[in-house]
């Protein structure tokens, strides 16, 4: 589904990424663990789009998209929950979830929002209130909901159990198996290494913007140079 | 070839005053093309170096020293609003080179200053010659609105200065900026004074046919003088109806192939009117221009009769320039005069039928 | 009526005929403001543009219906490749920056337009003709009407756009997270684009419709902008019912200040009323409130 | 560390040996007029830089209180017979009393809305200097008396270059001293994170005021050197235009770099002058190469043009 | 005398509740957390403790003088400093500049000495910049010493405020999530400066969802609900309270 070959991005001088390899597969669901400053987000970045690729390529379903611009991107259905949340502050809760599906029209975008409500029953709450306002907490599930709210294919999460209180972190991972079991491609950043490499089918580990290791979940799971640096062992 | 007889020139060509520097500009632009074909000035082409100063005192300044130092020009044509001259006035008195303002005000030649000349009508005797032409009406209480830019300051002041002259009491006075859009509030106040019989709008620019515009559509029932600030058909075009019976002092130039046949200032102003439309366009000669035409004439009167360019002996006959005859009227400079216009130089006109008659 | 009331209505009318003017100004900023947090500077001369080029067209003999067609859409032109080859092409920089670079183009565009159709002062024909209405011993230009139905049309119609429809939504989370619009899937660009072209098209409109009042000339737009940016702020930036309020306030003010205070200082007066509102009210008179926080 | 040093030093040695030397160019007064313009003008902007550059908070009323200075100046001289050594300070003392006061209500607002009020506060100075004939002689200005000092009198271009010169040199000096102190980063922090700037200490309505006043002073200061050089004032010199003209420099010539302020003053001095061949073109062009030099160099010329430098080094050692 | 007592507290925000009749104590020298469910109103408390916003009812005394509605540089003055759940960094400056900011209490800031650039001021920022960058090698930025804040990563930017709020040597530090976006082996290390500054005598205020930092550190625990106090006490008690479980933990 995701193919990314060799791929090189720069802030400025500051190299971010060089050479990384990844591929995610049709409905598989991988982990992506590094410390801080490995060139986690600025990978997922290059695959929205939003940040400048200085080499090598990105495939999206065999197709280069390595130049497209991010909206059409998102049209051919990838869609990311940024770093930081990034939300459209001044506007309501549920504006934000609209511009979510932005690049879908039809009837259908209200029963989605139901859902959403559903899921996570303070977002309906507080449907009307600036997004901007909303607690860390409740903003990092509007920014969750929003991009489910674009019916992605290919969804990219960048830390999405940041700032979420212990109920709700198990709350993403299930709903990221769920998703999973709807054959969504995931491609998942998070520091929760531990939980994340528990449900991904693949992991890869990212080192100072190289790709070191990459091997099944459970394996990269045991293995003593991930345990050591990641998981706190 | 001849070294060139270099005219220095700093004309609000944008800004807010650029409908006096814009046709000053073609003015001396397309006179001094005539000179030149026509063999120049003793001999001599005449150059132009002209900078736009946008109407800001500060650019005037320095520009002329750039005239002054840089271009070392021979003589200095400009200024199209009283500030900016006033501005430059000591340093070309400080460079003694010949300077002649086309500026309104009444301060650039009072006191006189040795090496500054005027060609238009000062401000005060505008004032008068509205005054004489409502003393002849037997009107007395007048409603004053004028510009707040230093055209209509200066004329408002010297209004309220020479009424009692007349025996006009001025008994509104209101005023509006250049730029504004609607003036119906001041005139409203003035329309409810007590006793008013005329109303006198000293300014320029799109101000007046705004004033005018309003003043009709209050329905006012006196008499509305305007000033020689909108001497050009243009006014008549953006008041439109609202301007008919609008009365206005300003030079023969407007009313050119209306004076009688025998007006000695008849040809002069036939010929520059005609000169200027064939160029720019039917309706489009003003005053402003004129004063530009004016200037350079009476210098290359002053450099003839002097026989030279050089500064003190061109001011001398300036000076001494007696009988001139511009568009503004017949010039007698002296010592204690570097305008020489008396009031029968002006003319009171008014609009009738979207077009200027002489009011006898 | 009594004479005082009559004159205060005179003064009234006569503000908010001015006020409208202001409004329909501040309505362009707004728009551009909603897109993308910069402040138009060359909004004035999308005003001019307008005027200057419906009587260029009139003055070759085209009918008034069509001059001002053609008139709007070169404005829009204006407009849309200011974006296309400035704005645009500075994304990243700051807003100081981007205010610059349209205050670049207010310059440029006054240039062009002095050079191409000349400094002269232009007027064009009222609408409906230029007999005063008369309402209770007050009157009001029929034109001044054309200009307070017009900009209530379009502030109706930008509040539906703003509140009710995506496009609209997606130009306000353009301004306020780019790079979350983007991963949306919202083209900014598009949105920027629009948001140019929609207030070249209302400053056009402006220019078009105070013309026959006020006269058009290449420098009409400095003042008029001016007060369009000050009608803007004072009702709350990027509100449209705000720079509606803000314009028409504005007017009102001013004539109210010449009426009763001093006609010398009806504009200082102006701007001491917007400074007292801003101290009270930081954010203008309709202005969202902070939603960041912290 | 190492880059401040060598920007405080070596900057101000540049400086001072670019006006040590400017004078071998010049020929005559209308030059001489030129270049004291430009550090008229850079006074402003370096105090300017301060306010906008690096506190973030933008002045588009400026030309205010450049005015204010130069009437000053004017009125003290003139109407009471001050020596204009005594009327500089005390019209600078004057604005700067004026700007603390307005500067407390006014600074609590933020963005668009402070620029709006601060083209108040300009635009109504204006008003008043333009309307008060009886005391600034309105619209057409009003001359100023020659300084004279121990009977001498301050006149012409080379006395007043280096009159200017010294204000200029001393004003560089010192906002780069402000810049790197605890001062300066407090001004900074507050632009780029005001609650985490107050949590930290910094009482940012204070640093707001510090340097708003500041920088009126500084423009004040600089108007004052105007009205005696030039020994005429005018209420244009208080206008809005003037006021964003200010502005232009210090976001052309780099914001938050005070040699950026340098360079953008006396860049766009000198446009006027270099452009006012084209007759008639002026305005196209200036318009055009503001526009295109903040389109190819956002952050300003200087931070552009030193980023592109260090590149260049940086390539040629590796 | 405890060193922050907090009385009736509570603050509204048109018709939401987000602190409600909160009352508790802080003692001095100890780690205190505070956690609860999202919207639980614990930033909205650090930021009502800091002087961000004014609360609409009750006290807050620090010392036992009431703070309510002073502004955050005086209580900062006072020995208050705080990090930024949603991140304030002053993206305009370099990141040992950002920690210098933290520092601006403890340097001489008077304007004549800086506009001269007076010994003292140079004396001073030469030792502050020293003590900055040791702060900045505790909290881990070592990598980052001259980078423009600008250009760092996620993580690194929450151990930057660490660093910032102590550069001011505050008596009560309170942390806004401090390893969030840190993974197990970073949020080890955020453990031990933690632990470190304690020991050195600053009471520190933590809130937190990583419940093995909070659970290992704190001496003492509050859990928030709905603005109000849900549960308290030592680490065990409030682990083993089934309201807290219900409501924050869940069943592991
Ligand atoms: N805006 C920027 N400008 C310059 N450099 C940047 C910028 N953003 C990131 N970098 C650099 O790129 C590298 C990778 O950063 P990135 O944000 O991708 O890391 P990450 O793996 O997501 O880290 P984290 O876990 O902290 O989120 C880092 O060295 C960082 O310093
Ligand atoms: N300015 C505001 N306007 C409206 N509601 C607000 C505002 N600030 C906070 N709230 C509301 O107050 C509640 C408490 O928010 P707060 O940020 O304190 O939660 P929190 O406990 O820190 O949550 P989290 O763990 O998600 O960070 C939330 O429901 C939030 O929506
Ligand atoms: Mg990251
Ligand atoms: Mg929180």
């Amino acid at each position: 589904m995701l193919d990314i070959e060799g791929l090189t991005s720069h802030y400025g001088r500051i190299q971010a990424l060089d050479g990384v390899d990844l591929t995610v597969g049709e409905g598989e669901l991988v982990a992506l663990v590094g410390a801080n400053g490995a060139g986690k987000t600025t990978l997922l970045r290059c695959v929205s789009g939003v940040q400048p690729v200085t080499g090598g390529r990105v495939l999206f379903e065999g197709k280069d998209i390595t130049r497209a611009s991010p909206h059409t991107r998102v049209a051919l259905g990838i869609a990311q929950v940024p770093e930081g949340r990034q939300m459209f502050g001044p506007l309501s809760v549920e504006d934000n979830l609209r511009l979510g599906a932005v690049r879908r029209k039809g009837p259908k975008v209200a029963d989605d929002l139901e859902r959403m409500y559903e899921r996570f029953p303070i977002l309906k709450e507080k449907r009307r209130q600036p997004a901007g306002t909303l607690s860390g907490g409740q903003q990092q599930m509007l920014a969750i909901c929003r991009a489910l709210m674009s019916h992605p294919r290919l969804l990219l999460l960048d830390e999405p159990s940041m700032g979420l209180a212990p109920l709700l972190v198990r709350e993403i991972f299930d709903t990221v198996a769920r998703l999973k079991e709807q054959r969504t491609t995931l491609l998942l950043v998070e520091q929760n290494a531990h939980a994340a490499l528990g449900i991904a089918d693949r992991g890869y580990v990212l080192e100072t913007g190289r790709m070191v290791l990459t091997d099944t979940g459970p394996r990269l799971l045991s293995n003593d140079r991930v345990k050591e640096a990641y998981l706190g062992l | 070839q001849e070294d060139p007889i270099r005219v220095g020139s700093f004309l609000a060509v944008t800004g807010p005053a650029s409908f006096l520097g814009d046709p000053e500009l073609k003015t001396l632009e397309m006179y001094i093309d005539r000179i030149n074909g026509a063999g120049g000035l003793l001999g001599r082409p005449l150059e132009l170096i002209h900078y736009d100063t946008g109407a800001d005192a500060n650019t005037a300044r320095t520009f002329v020293k750039r005239l002054l130092d840089e271009d070392e020009v021979d003589v200095i044509l400009g200024g199209s609003a009283t500030g900016t001259t006033m501005a430059v006035i000591p340093l070309v008195e400080r460079a003694e080179i010949p300077f002649v303002s086309f500026s309104g005000g009444v301060v650039v030649i009072d006191p006189v200053k040795p090496w500054v000349f005027k060609t238009p009508h000062t401000d005060r005797m505008a004032c008068g010659k509205i005054f004489e032409d409502l003393q002849k009406r037997g009107l007395t209480k007048v409603g004053l609105i004028s510009g707040t830019g230093g055209f209509g300051k200066s004329m408002h002041e010297q209004c309220v200065d020479v009424a009692p002259d007349y025996a006009i009491e001025i008994v509104a006075d209101e005023t509006y900026a250049p730029s504004d859009t609607d003036m119906v509030a001041q005139l409203t106040k003035i329309k409810n004074t007590e006793g008013l019989q005329a109303v006198v709008n000293p300014g320029f620019g799109q101000g007046p046919a705004i004033v005018t515009k309003n003043f009709t559509q209050l329905g006012f029932d006196v008499p509305l003088y305007e000033s020689h600030g909108v001497a050009s058909k243009k006014y008549i075009e953006l008041a439109g109806e609202a301007a008919e019976g609008v009365r206005l002092p300003a030079s023969a130039l407007l009313v050119a192939e209306r004076l009688p046949l025998d007006d000695p200032q008849r040809p002069v102003v036939v010929g520059y009117k005609t000169t200027y439309e064939a160029v720019h366009g039917p309706g489009s000669v003003s005053t402003f221009g004129g004063h530009a035409y004016d200037g350079l004439m009476m210098y290359k009167a002053a450099v003839e009769a002097a026989g030279t360019t050089e500064p003190a002996a061109v001011r001398d006959a300036l000076e001494s320039l007696s009988g001139f005859m511009g568009t503004a009227g017949r010039v007698t400079m002296s010592a204690d005069d570097h305008m020489g216009l008396d009031l029968t130089a002006f003319r009171m006109l008014e609009i009738r039928d979207g077009d200027w008659v002489l009011v006898e | 009526m009594p004479p005082v009331l009559v004159e205060l209505l005179q003064f009234l009318f006569s503000g908010l005929a001015s006020g409208a003017i202001y409004a329909l100004v501040a309505l362009g900023f707004a728009l551009i403001y909603n897109a993308s947090h910069i402040i138009n500077f060359a909004q004035g001369e999308f005003v001019m543009l307008g005027g200057m080029v419906t009587w260029v067209l009139l003055s070759q003999g085209i009918d008034l219906p069509l001059a001002i067609l053609g008139a709007v859409a070169v404005t829009m032109v204006a407009g849309l490749a200011l974006e296309k080859l400035a704005i645009e092409r500075a994304r990243d920089a700051n807003v100081v920056t981007l205010i610059i670079i349209t205050v670049g183009a207010g310059i440029f565009l006054r240039g062009l337009t002095s050079v191409t159709l000349g400094k002269d002062l232009h007027a064009l024909p009222a609408f409906s003709g230029n007999a005063p209405i008369d309402i209770a011993g007050a009157t009001l230009m029929p034109q001044s009407l054309w200009i307070l139905g017009v900009t209530a049309a379009i502030v109706v119609a930008l509040h539906v756009f703003f509140h009710y429809t995506v496009v609209g939504k997606a130009i306000l989370a353009a301004s306020h997270n780019p790079l979350a619009a983007r991963l949306v899937g919202i083209n900014v660009n598009v949105v920027l684009l629009l948001s140019f072209g929609l207030s070249a098209l209302l400053g056009a409109v402006a220019g078009i419709l105070i013309a026959p009042i006020t006269a058009t000339h290449f420098e009409v737009g400095i003042m008029l902008g001016l007060k369009g940016f000050a009608a803007a702020i004072l009702g709350g930036l990027g509100s449209g019912p705000g720079a509606i309020v803000g314009g028409l306030l504005l007017g009102v003010i001013e004539s109210l200040g010449a009426g009763y205070i001093s006609s010398d200082y009806k504009d200082a007066i102006a701007f001491v009323v917007i400074l007292g509102v801003l101290f009270l009210m930081p954010r203008g008179l309709f202005g969202k409130r902070g939603t960041e926080r912290v | 560390m190492q880059m401040l040093f060598s920007e405080r030093v070596g900057g101000m040695g540049a400086l001072i040996l670019v006006i040590a030397c400017l004078p071998l160019l010049l020929s005559n007064n209308y030059q001489y007029d030129v270049a004291i313009t430009m550090g008229i003008n850079a006074i402003v902007v370096v105090g300017l830089n301060l306010l906008v550059g690096y506190a973030g908070q933008v002045s588009l009323g400026h030309a205010g209180f450049f005015a204010l200075g130069a009437y000053a100046s004017a009125i003290l001289t003139t109407r009471y017979g001050l020596h204009g050594a005594l009327a500089l300070p005390a019209g600078a003392l004057g604005v700067g009393v004026l700007a603390y006061l307005i500067a407390r209500p006014i600074l609590r607002l933020s963005g668009h809305y402070l620029a709006m009020a601060t083209l108040g506060v300009g635009v109504i100075i204006h008003i008043v200097l333009d309307r008060e004939a009886w005391l600034t002689g309105g619209p057409d200005g009003m001359y100023v008396p020659t300084i004279e000092v121990a009977g001498v009198p301050l006149y012409g271009g080379a006395i007043w270059y280096w009159i200017v010169a010294a204000v200029l040199i001393l004003t560089v000096w010192l906002a780069l001293n402000l810049i790197d102190s605890p001062i300066g980063r407090a001004l900074r922090g507050l632009h780029g994170a005001e609650v985490a700037a107050e949590v930290a200490g910094v009482d940012t309505t204070h640093y707001k005021v510090m340097v708003f006043v500041i920088s009126a002073v500084l423009a004040s200061v600089a108007g004052s050197l105007s009205a005696h050089f030039s020994e005429f004032v005018t209420p244009d010199s208080a206008s809005f235009f003037h006021s964003i003209l200010f502005v232009t420099m210090v976001v052309f010539g780099g914001m938050a770099s005070t040699f950026g302020a340098l360079i953008g003053a006396a860049l766009l001095t000198l446009l006027p002058q270099l452009l006012a061949d084209f007759s008639g073109y002026e305005q196209m062009i200036l318009g055009l190469i503001m526009m295109l030099v903040m389109i190819v160099m956002p952050r300003g010329l200087l931070p552009t043009l030193v980023g592109l430098a260090r590149r260049r080094q940086r390539e040629a050692r590796s | 005398m405890s060193l922050l007592r907090v009385e009736g507290l509570g603050i509204h925000f048109g018709g939401v509740q987000a602190i409600e009749d909160l009352d508790f104590t802080i003692e001095a020298g100890t780690i205190h957390s505070i956690i609860g469910p999202n919207g639980a109103g614990k930033t909205t408390l650090f930021n009502l403790i800091t002087g961000v916003y004014r609360p609409s009812a009750g006290t807050i005394l620090l010392d036992d003088t009431p703070i309510a509605g002073r502004k955050p540089h005086d209580l900062a003055r006072m020995g208050l400093s705080r990090t930024f759940q949603n991140l304030r960094i002053m993206m305009n400056m370099s990141a040992l500049d950002n920690v210098m900011v933290g520092r601006h209490l403890h340097l001489n800031r008077n304007l004549l000495a800086c506009l001269l650039r007076l010994p003292p001021v140079t004396r001073g920022d030469r030792a502050a910049r020293k003590l900055c960058t040791e702060l900045m090698d505790l909290v881990g930025l070592s990598a980052y010493r001259d980078a423009d804040a600008g250009s760092l990563p996620y993580g690194a930017l929450k151990r930057l405020e660490i660093a910032r709020a102590l550069a001011a040597e505050p008596r009560l530090l309170l942390l806004d999530e401090p390893a969030a976006g840190l993974n197990a082996q970073e949020t080890r290390e955020i453990d031990e400066v933690i632990v470190k500054v304690a020991r050195s005598g600053v009471t520190v205020v933590l809130v937190e969802h990583d419940m093995k930092l909070v659970m290992g550190l704190s001496d003492h625990i509050l859990v928030l609900d709905h603005g109000r106090t849900l549960a308290e006490g030592t680490p065990e008690a409030v682990r083993n309270n089934p309201a807290v479980v219900a409501a924050y933990l869940g069943t592991v």
